[in-house]
C-alpha cells in the first residue's frame, strides 16, 4: 500500500473553500461525511416505519386507504416537494458560484415549496380526520399518521434549517467558503424528498 | 476501501475557480433536465394509478412492478445528481447505500417472515379466537 | 482558528471573521482545569473518562440489583422481594447492564483510545461528542429516576408487546424505560456518526486502514453497527411510545396489532447490539495480547476481516431469539443455519489469539490474565450460543437459565473480562499510575472463580428446567443447590469488584510516592504509548507519521532477516516528552452540549406528567441548538493561538482538524430527537 | 514486577483452577441426574422430545470437544511459553501470520457446523410434520393460568357438542400424538412440557400448531416460560398421560355438565347459591351458568382483561389449582408418579405425600386438601400475586369462613 501522506492527496489547500477540512484522509469534510452517515442510518428508521405501515395497511375497522386517499391532491403536493429539490440544488450551485442573490432566492423558494407541502399534509390530515380516520381509529390509521407525520416533522425541521440559512445569508454570515453548509442542508432536504418518493409510491399508489 | 487515502472519482468543482463567476453554471442545466425527467416520471406514476387496467389491474404484478421501478428511478436520480453522488467521493455512496441495502434486506426479510406478501396474515382476524 | 487572510475577507457577502459570544448571555467557557471544566469540556479524553466513570457507577447499581436477584433466589419461596419488585429489578438489571454499562464502557474506550491510536487531536465533532455523553448520562439518570417515581420498568429488558402496553403495565415504569432509552439512543447515534467520521477522516499521515490498531478497527465496526441498529430500536420505541401515550394501535391485538412486529424490530436491533457489545472487548484483547506475548497479533487481516464479517452476519440472524415465537418452520430453519455459521468468524478470532500466544514470551501480568480469561470463558459462552442456534434444542433451552448462563458468559466472561483487561492495561496511560499488580492478580482470580460459581450453575439449572424471570421457585424441582452456589458466587464476584475499586484508590495513594510510569510501562506496540502518561491535552505534538502496523514498536525495534527483533532505539528516545512549548490549538469548551442534552429528560418528564414541561424542555433544546449553531467551533481568544506550521519536523504535518460544526449538524440532532 | 513465584500465589492459582475443574465436573455430572428434577430437559418421555435429545447429544459432545481443544491449547501455550524469569529476556520471533493455518481454521469449524446444520435441518422438518390421528386440543394462556378446549368429536371445531373444556391440567392419552393449537387471551405466554417437547409461545391474535406425545403414563410438569407479568413464576401446568381406555372414561365424565349437589348436602347447596351470586360472573360451571357467561361474552362485559377465568365444571378432577402451583388434593404416595395411580385415602393420610410440597399433587381421587383452597378463597392475591384491581386475576371477595366452607363443599362436588 502506498504510504502517501494525507497532505499529498487532500484537496488543493489553497482553495478558500477548503480551509476547514482540507486535510481529512478521505478528502471529504467531516460534516458532509457525517451527514451522509446519518442519512444512511435514517434509512433504517424510515424503513421500520414503512414496514410497519405495510403490515398494518388493511384496517380491521374504520376507513380503508382506498376510501380515504385523494390521489390527485397528494400527487400535486408530491410534485411540489419534488420541485423543491430542484430549487435546493440550484441554491447550492448558486452559493458555490458566489451568487448570493440567487442563493437567497432559491433558499426562499425551497422553504416556500416545503411549507406548501407541509400545509398540504396538514390539510390532508384534517380532511381524513373529518372522514372518520382518527389517530386511534385502526391499526392502519396509527401506522399511516405515524409514518407520514414523521416525514412531515423531518420536512419541518428542514424548513427551519433553510430559513436559518436564509437569515444567516442575509446577515452576511454565509460566505462562499461556507457553501458546504448549504450543501449539507441540501443533502438532508433531498433525503426527505427521497423518502417521500418512497412513501408516495408505496403508501399511496400501490394498493 | 483499503486505499482510502486516494481521492475517488471526479473532484467536486473547485469553487475558487468559480468565485464570482458570472457565466451560467453548466450543471444547472443538467439539474433542470433531471427535474423535468422526475416530473415526467411522477406523471407516469400517477397515470399508472389512474389507468390501472393498462397494467393488469391495480395490485397486479406488472402494476406494482412498474410503480416500484419508477419509484426506484426517481430515488436514484435524486441521490445521484441532486445529492452529488455522481461527483463526490465514492465513500459517500458507499456509506449511504450500505444503509439503503441493509434496510431493504432486513425489512423485506421481516415482511417475508411475517407473510405480508400476497394478502394479509391471519393476524388480527381472530384476536380472541377460540374461546 | 486561523485568522483568515484579508483576501478571503473581501468576499461579496459575509466574511470569514467569527463572532464570538453570539448571544452575549454566557461568556464562553475557556478553562480546561478545575471541576467545572468537566461540564463544558469537549476533550475526547475527559469525555472518555466520564463515560467510564458513569458506566462504573451504573455497574454498581446494576450489580446491586443482581445481588437482590441472587438473594431472592437463594432458597425456594424467597421473600426478600415481592413479585412486582423482582420483575422491576431484573428488568432494570438487564437494561442497566446493557445500555448503561457495557455499551458506555465500549464508548469510553472508543472515545479515549481511538483518537490516540490513530494519532488525532480529538474526534471529528468534539461538541457533539460532549453532547453524546450528556445524553447518555441524562438518559441513564432519567431511566433510574423511575425507582423514585412509582417503580421501574417491569417488562423484561426486551419489553415484549403486548405485556408492555398500558393495559398490562399501567404504571410509568415502562415509559421511563422507553423515553430513557430513546435519549441514550440519541447518544449512541450521534456518537456513531462522530466516531466513524473520526476514523475515516482523521488518521495520522500514513495510517492507512490496514495499519490501524485492531481496537480502532473494532470501534469502526461497532459504530457502524450502532449507526444502523439504533434507528431500528428507535422506530420500535416510537411505536411503543405512541401506543402508551396516545392510544395508537400498533400492539393492540384487538385492533389487529401484531406482537411479533415488536419482536422483529427489537431483535433486528438486539442482535447487532450483542455483537457491538463484544467487539470493543475483542479489539482490546487484540491489542493487549500481543504486548504481553511480545509478538505481533497473529493474522492481523483475518482478525480484522472476521470482525467485519461478524458485523455483517450479525444482521441476518435476529430471529434466533424467536425460535419459539411462531415464525414458521422455514424461517426457523433459515435463521438457525445463519446463526450457526457466525461461529466461524468468531472462531477465527479465538484461534488467532491462541496462535498469538504460541511461541511468544508470555508476561502474565494482570491485563494478560484477563485476556486469557476472555478467550476461554467467551468460548464457553460462544459454544452454548451454538447449542441455542440448533433450533429444536433451543425450544428446550430458551427462556431458561441456560440462556441466562450463555449471555452472562459472553457478556461478563467476554465483554467484561475484556474491559477489565483494558482497565488494567490503560490505567497508567489515563491516570499516570500503575494499578497494583498483586491486588490485580488476586482480583483476577477472585473474579474468575466468582464468575464461574455464579454463572456456571445456571447451565445446569436451565437444562433442568428452571425458567428465567421467575421471582420464586418451589421445593421439589431440584433447583435449590445450584441456586445457592450461584448466590455465593455472586457475592464472591461482588468482592472482586470491590477489590478492583479498592485497588484504584490504593494504587493512587501509593503512586504519590512513586515515579511516573513513563509513556510506555508495558513495552507496548501502538502509538498511544509514545506520548506521556497521563496524556497531555493536545495528545501528540507533533503528530507522528505512520509507516507500518505497530508503528511504535518498530520505532523501538528492528527485525533481522529471520524476524528476530533487535532494539534500535531506547524507548525514551522515541517517545514524546511533556516538556517544552506546545503551542497546539484545541477546540474550545462549550456550554451548549450539556444545555441541549439537559432539555431532553425534561421533555421526557413532560410527556409523563404535564405537557407544559415538555414545552419548556423543547425550548431548552432549541435554544441549545441555536446557541450552539451560532457559536463558532473555536474561540479565537482561547489560550492557545494557532500559527500554521509552528511545530513538527517537515512531513509530520499537523493537519488542521478544526471541525466545522455549523448549523447543519447541530440541526441534525433535532431531528433525531423529533 | 511479581511473576507469581511466591508459594501463596501458586496456592491461589492452583486452588482457583482446581475449583474450576471440580465445579464443571460436578455440573456436568448433576446435569444428567434425572431424579427429583421434574422439569429437566434431558430426560425425554415422548418421541418429539427424544428427537430433540438425540440432536442435543452430539451437539454437546462437539461443543465439549471444541472447548477442551481451545482450553487445552491456551493452557499449553501458557505453560510452555510463559516468561520464565527476569533473565529470560530474549524476545521471540515476530511471526505475523500463516495463511494456510488461517484457511484451515476457517474451514474446519465450517465443516463441523455443516454437520450440525445437517442434523438440525432434519429434526426441524420432522418436528413440524403433521401427525396422523392426532387428538386436537386448543391451548390458551391467560394471566396466569392455562385453558384447554378439546376437539373430541374430530370436526376441527373446539366447541361443538361433545367437546370439552378444562383448565391448568391437560389430560392426554398415552401413545397418541396430541396436536395443540396454541394461543393467548392477553399477553404472550409459552407452553412447555419439557419431557414431551420443547416450548411454543402462546401469542395473542395468533394460533400456532405444536405437538406433544407421551410414551408412558405419568404426570409431566411444565412452566410458562415467556415473561407474562406479575405471576409469570406461578404459571405452571401439568399433563396427565393416561392409557387410552381410561382417557375415554375421563372424557365421558368431562362431557357431562355439572350436576347439582345432592339435596342432603346442605353445605354444598348453599355453596352453589353463593357461587351463582359471587363467582358465576367469571367462572363457568357447565350446566349452571352457561347463559350468564354467554351473555357476558356478548356484552363484552367481563371484569377481566383476559375475559375469562378457569372453567370449574369438573374442578375436582384436577389435582392442583391456580396455575398448577397449589395442591388441591393430597399427593400420591411418595415415589408414585403415575397419573391416577395408587390412591391414598382419608384414613391413611400417612401414606400420602406431603401436601405442602406445593404443586406436586397427583391423583385427583385423593382426598381434598383443604387449607390451600380455603386460603385461596379467603384472599387469592395473597396466595398468588395478581393485579385483580386492574382486571387481571381473581379478586379478594372478603368471604366469611361460613361462605368459604359452603363454597368448598360445593367445589368438592364438581367431580
Ligand atoms: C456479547 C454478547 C453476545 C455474543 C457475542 C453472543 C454470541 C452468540 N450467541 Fe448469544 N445472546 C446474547 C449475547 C451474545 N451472544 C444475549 C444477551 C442473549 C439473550 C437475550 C435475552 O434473551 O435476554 C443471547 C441469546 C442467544 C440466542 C437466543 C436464545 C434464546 O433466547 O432462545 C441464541 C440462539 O441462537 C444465541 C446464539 C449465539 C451464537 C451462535 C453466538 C456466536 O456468536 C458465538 C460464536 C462463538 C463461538 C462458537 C466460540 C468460539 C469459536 C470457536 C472456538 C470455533 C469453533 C466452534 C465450533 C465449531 C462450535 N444467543
Ligand atoms: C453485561 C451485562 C450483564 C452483567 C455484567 C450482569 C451481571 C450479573 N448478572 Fe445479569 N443479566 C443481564 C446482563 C448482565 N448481568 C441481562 C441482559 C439479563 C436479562 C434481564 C431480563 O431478563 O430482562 C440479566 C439477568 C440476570 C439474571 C436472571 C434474572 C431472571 O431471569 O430472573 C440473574 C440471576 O441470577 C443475573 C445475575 C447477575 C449477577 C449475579 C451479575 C454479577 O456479575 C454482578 C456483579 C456486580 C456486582 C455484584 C456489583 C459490585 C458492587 C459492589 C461490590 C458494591 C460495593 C461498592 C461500593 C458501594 C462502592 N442476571
Ligand atoms: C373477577 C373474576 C373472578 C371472580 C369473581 C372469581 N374468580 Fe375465581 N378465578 C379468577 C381467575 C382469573 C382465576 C385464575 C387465577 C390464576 O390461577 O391465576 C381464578 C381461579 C379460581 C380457582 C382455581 C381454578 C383452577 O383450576 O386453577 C378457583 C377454585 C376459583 N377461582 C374459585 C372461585 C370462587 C369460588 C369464586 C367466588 C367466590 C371466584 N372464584 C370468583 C377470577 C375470578
Ligand atoms: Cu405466562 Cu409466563
Ligand atoms: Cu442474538
Amino acid at each position: 500500500m502506498a504510504d502517501t501522506t494525507v497532505h499529498e492527496v487532500g484537496l488543493d489547500a489553497a482553495a478558500p473553500v477548503a480551509h476547514l477540512d482540507h486535510d481529512t484522509n478521505t478528502g471529504i469534510s467531516n460534516t458532509k461525511l457525517g451527514m451522509w452517515l446519518f442519512l444512511g442510518s435514517e434509512c433504517l428508521l424510515f424503513g421500520g416505519l414503512i414496514t410497519t405501515y405495510l403490515i398494518y395497511k388493511t384496517p380491521l375497522s374504520g376507513p380503508t386507504p382506498e376510501q380515504i386517499f385523494d390521489i390527485p391532491f397528494t400527487s400535486a403536493s408530491s410534485f411540489v416537494l419534488l420541485m423543491s429539490s430542484l430549487t435546493m440544488v440550484l441554491a447550492v450551485s448558486a452559493i458555490e458560484r458566489g451568487d448570493h442573490h440567487r442563493l437567497r432566492v432559491w433558499l426562499a423558494a425551497t422553504a416556500i415549496l416545503g411549507s406548501t407541502f407541509v400545509a398540504g399534509q396538514l390539510y390532508e390530515f384534517t380532511a381524513f380526520y373529518r372522514e372518520g380516520l382518527g389517530f386511534t381509529t385502526s391499526r392502519f390509521s396509527s401506522a399511516f399518521y405515524t409514518l407520514t407525520g414523521f416525514h412531515g416533522v423531518h420536512v419541518t425541521i428542514g424548513i427551519l434549517m433553510l430559513v436559518s440559512l436564509l437569515l444567516w445569508s442575509l446577515r452576511g454570515k454565509l460566505p462562499e467558503h461556507r457553501s458546504e453548509t448549504v450543501e449539507v442542508v441540501g443533502l438532508y432536504w433531498h433525503f426527505v424528498d427521497i423518502v417521500w418518493i418512497l412513501i408516495f409510491a408505496v403508501v399511496y399508489l400501490i394498493p | 476501501m483499503a486505499t482510502d487515502t486516494r481521492h475517488f472519482g471526479d473532484s467536486p468543482v473547485d469553487t475558487d475557480v468559480l468565485d464570482g463567476a458570472a457565466e451560467p453554471y453548466p450543471r444547472n442545466r443538467l439539474y433542470v433536465k433531471i427535474a423535468i425527467a422526475l416530473a415526467i416520471i411522477t406523471a407516469a406514476e400517477v397515470a399508472v394509478h389512474v389507468f390501472p387496467d393498462a397494467f393488469g389491474g391495480a395490485g397486479s404484478m406488472p402494476y406494482v412492478i412498474s410503480l416500484l421501478a419508477m419509484m426506484a428511478l426517481k430515488f436514484f436520480a435524486v441521490a445521484y445528481w441532486f445529492m452529488h453522488l455522481k461527483w463526490d467521493n465514492k465513500i459517500l455512496t458507499w456509506a449511504f447505500y450500505t444503509g439503503v441495502i441493509l434496510a431493504v434486506a432486513v425489512y423485506v426479510a421481516v415482511l417475508t417472515v411475517m407473510q405480508v406478501w400476497g394478502g394479509m396474515t391471519g393476524v388480527g382476524v381472530d384476536p380472541l379466537g377460540g374461546t | 482558528m486561523a485568522t483568515p487572510d484579508p483576501g478571503q475577507l473581501a468576499l461579496p457577502s459575509g466574511n470569514g471573521a467569527v463572532e464570538h459570544r453570539p448571544l452575549g448571555v454566557f461568556t464562553r467557557p475557556s478553562s480546561s482545569k478545575g471541576w467545572r471544566s468537566w461540564f463544558t469540556s469537549v476533550d475526547h479524553k475527559k469525555i472518555g473518562v466520564m463515560y467510564g466513570a458513569a458506566a462504573l457507577f451504573f455497574f454498581i447499581i446494576g450489580g446491586l440489583e443482581a445481588l437482590l436477584i441472587r438473594v431472592q433466589l437463594w432458597a425456594p419461596r424467597g421473600t426478600l422481594l415481592t413479585a412486582d419488585e423482582y420483575n422491576q429489578v431484573f428488568t432494570m438489571h438487564g437494561t442497566t447492564m446493557i445500555f448503561l454499562v457495557v455499551m458506555p464502557i465500549g464508548a469510553a474506550f472508543a472515545n479515549y483510545l481511538m483518537p490516540l491510536q490513530i494519532g488525532a487531536r480529538d474526534v471529528a465533532f468534539p461538541r457533539i461528542n460532549a453532547f453524546s455523553f450528556w445524553c447518555f448520562l441524562f438518559g441513564g439518570i432519567f431511566l433510574n429516576t423511575a425507582w423514585f417515581l412509582g417503580g421501574g420498568a417491569d417488562g423484561g429488558w426486551f419489553m415484549y408487546a403486548p405485556n408492555s402496553s398500558v393495559v398490562f403495565s399501567p404504571g410509568h415504569g415502562i415509559d421511563f424505560w422507553n423515553i430513557g432509552l430513546l435519549i441514550t439512543g440519541i447518544a449512541s447515534l450521534t456518537g456513531a456518526v462522530n466516531l466513524i467520521v473520526t476514523v475515516l477522516n482523521m488518521r495520522a499521515p500514513g495510517m492507512t486502514l490496514m495499519k490501524m490498531p485492531v481496537f480502532t478497527w473494532m470501534t469502526l465496526v461497532t459504530q457502524f453497527l450502532l449507526l444502523f441498529a439504533i434507528p431500528v430500536l428507535t422506530a420500535a420505541q416510537v411505536l411503543l411510545l405512541f401506543d402508551r401515550a396516545f392510544d395508537a394501535n400498533f400492539f393492540n391485538v384487538e385492533a389487529g396489532g401484531d406482537p411479533l412486529l415488536w419482536q422483529h424490530l427489537f431483535w433486528i436491533f438486539g442482535h447487532p447490539e450483542v455483537y457491538l457489545m463484544i467487539l470493543p472487548a475483542f479489539g482490546l484483547v487484540s491489542d493487549i495480547l500481543p504486548v504481553f506475548s511480545r509478538k505481533p497479533i497473529f493474522g492481523y487481516p483475518f482478525i480484522v476481516f472476521s470482525g467485519i464479517a461478524i458485523g455483517f452476519m450479525g444482521w441476518g440472524v435476529w430471529a434466533h431469539h424467536m425460535f419459539v415465537s411462531g415464525i414458521g418452520p422455514v424461517s426457523v430453519l433459515v435463521f438457525s443455519l445463519t446463526t450457526m455459521f457466525i461461529a466461524v468468524p468468531t472462531g477465527v478470532k479465538i484461534l488467532n489469539w491462541t496462535a498469538t500466544m504460541a511461541r511468544g514470551k508470555l508476561k502474565l501480568d494482570t491485563p494478560m490474565l484477563f485476556c486469557i480469561g476472555l478467550i476461554t470463558m467467551f468460548t464457553i459462552g460462544g459454544i452454548s450460543g451454538v447449542t441455542h442456534s440448533v433450533a429444536p434444542a433451543d425450544t428446550q433451552q430458551t427462556d431458561t437459565y441456560y440462556i441466562v448462563a450463555h449471555f452472562h458468559y459472553v457478556l461478563f466472561g467476554g465483554a467484561f473480562f475484556g474491559f477489565m483487561a483494558g482497565f488494567y492495561f490503560y490505567w497508567p496511560k489515563v491516570f499516570g499510575y500503575l494499578m497494583n499488580e498483586t491486588l490485580g492478580k488476586v482480583n483476577f482470580w477472585l473474579m474468575f472463580v466468582g464468575f464461574n460459581l455464579t454463572f456456571g450453575p445456571m447451565h445446569v439449572l436451565g437444562l433442568q428446567g428452571m425458567s428465567r424471570r421467575i421471582y420464586t421457585y418451589d421445593a421439589g424441582y431440584g433447583f435449590e443447590f445450584w441456586n445457592q452456589v450461584a448466590t455465593i458466587g455472586a457475592f464472591v464476584l461482588a468482592g472482586s469488584i470491590a477489590l478492583f475499586i479498592f485497588n484504584i484508590f490504593y494504587s493512587r495513594a501509593k503512586a504519590k510516592s512513586m515515579a511516573n510510569p513513563g509513556p510506555d510501562p508495558w513495552d507496548a506496540r501502538t502509538i498511544e504509548w509514545m506520548i506521556p502518561s497521563p496524556v497531555p491535552e493536545y495528545n501528540f505534538d507533533p503528530i507522528p507519521t505512520i509507516t507500518r502496523r505497530d508503528d511504535f514498536w518498530y520505532r523501538k525495534y528492528g527485525e533481522t532477516e529471520d524476524h528476530m527483533p533487535v532494539r534500535i532505539a531506547a524507548t525514551d528516545e522515541v517517545c514524546q516528552s511533556a516538556e517544552g512549548e506546545h503551542d497546539v490549538h484545541l477546540p474550545s469548551p462549550s456550554y451548549w452540549p450539556i444545555v441541549t442534552a439537559f432539555g431532553l429528560p425534561i421533555v421526557g418528564y413532560g410527556l409523563l406528567y404535564t405537557h407544559w414541561l415538555s414545552l419548556i424542555g423543547g425550548l431548552i433544546v432549541v435554544a441549545g441548538i441555536y446557541g450552539w449553531a451560532l457559536e463558532p467551533p473555536d474561540d479565537p481568544e482561547a489560550e492557545h493561538d494557532h500559527h500554521d506550521d509552528d511545530h513538527g519536523p517537515v512531513g509530520e504535518v499537523e493537519p488542521d482538524r478544526a471541525e466545522d460544526e455549523d448549523l447543519s449538524e447541530s440541526e441534525k440532532e433535532v431531528e433525531t430527537v423529533g | 514486577m511479581s511473576r507469581f513465584r511466591s508459594p501463596v500465589a501458586k496456592v491461589l492459582i492452583v486452588a482457583s483452577l482446581a475449583l474450576f475443574v471440580v465445579l464443571w465436573g460436578a455440573m456436568i455430572w448433576t446435569a444428567f441426574e434425572h431424579d427429583a428434577v421434574p422439569l429437566t430437559t434431558l430426560d425425554p418421555q415422548g418421541p418429539f422430545s427424544t428427537m430433540i435429545d438425540d440432536l442435543v447429544a452430539p451437539v454437546f459432545i462437539i461443543g465439549g470437544m471444541v472447548f477442551v481443544g481451545v482450553l487445552g491449547a491456551v493452557m499449553y501455550f501458557v505453560l510452555r511459553y510463559r516468561e520464565k524469569g527476569d533473565d529470560d529476556l530474549e524476545l521471540p520471533k515476530q511471526t505475523h501470520g500463516h495463511t494456510a493455518a488461517e484457511v484451515a481454521w476457517t474451514i474446519a469449524p465450517g465443516i463441523v457446523l455443516a454437520v450440525v446444520a445437517f442434523l438440525t435441518v432434519g429434526v426441524i422438518l420432522d418436528l413440524s410434520a403433521e401427525e396422523e390421528g392426532a387428538l386436537r386440543v386448543e391451548v390458551y394462556g391467560a394471566q396466569w393460568w392455562w385453558g384447554y378446549n378439546y376437539d373430541i368429536t374430530g370436526d376441527r371445531s373446539f366447541d361443538s357438542d361433545g367437546d370439552i373444556s378444562t383448565a391448568n391440567e391437560l389430560v392426554i392419552p398415552v401413545g397418541r400424538p396430541v396436536e395443540l393449537r396454541i394461543t393467548s387471551m392477553d399477553v404472550i405466554h409459552s407452553f412447555w412440557i419439557p419431557a414431551l417437547n420443547g416450548k411454543a409461545d402462546a401469542v395473542p391474535g395468533m394460533h400456532r400448531d405444536w405437538k406433544i406425545q407421551a410414551d408412558a403414563p405419568g404426570v409431566y410438569r411444565g412452566q410458562c416460560t415467556e415473561f407474562c407479568g406479575l405471576s409469570h413464576a406461578n404459571m405452571r401446568m401439568l399433563v396427565r398421560a393416561i392409557p387410552a381406555d381410561e382417557f375415554d372414561e375421563w372424557v365421558a365424565r368431562q362431557q357431562q355438565p355439572a350436576a347439582d349437589p345432592p339435596a342432603d348436602n346442605e353445605l354444598a347447596v348453599a355453596g352453589q347459591e353463593q357461587f351463582v351470586n359471587l363467582c358465576a360472573s367469571c367462572h363457568l360451571v357447565d350446566g349452571l351458568n352457561n347463559e350468564q357467561i354467554a351473555q357476558l361474552h356478548e356484552d363484552d362485559e367481563f371484569p377481566l382483561v383476559a375475559g375469562v377465568a378457569p372453567d370449574l365444571t369438573h374442578f375436582r378432577s384436577r389435582g392442583t389449582f391456580a396455575g398448577g402451583i397449589y395442591n388441591l388434593t393430597y399427593p400420591n404416595p411418595a415415589g408414585d408418579d403415575s397419573p391416577f395411580g395408587a390412591t391414598c385415602t382419608l384414613e391413611d393420610l400417612e401414606n400420602c405425600g406431603d401436601p405442602t410440597d406445593i404443586g406436586l399433587a397427583g391423583n385427583p381421587d385423593n382426598p381434598l386438601y383443604r387449607p390451600f383452597i380455603e386460603d385461596w378463597l379467603r384472599n387469592p392475591p395473597a396466595m398468588k400475586p395478581m393485579a385483580a384491581e386492574e382486571g387481571r386475576g381473581m379478586p379478594n371477595l372478603n368471604l366469611t369462613q361460613e361462605q368459604i366452607d359452603q363454597l368448598v363443599a360445593y367445589l368438592d362436588t364438581l367431580r
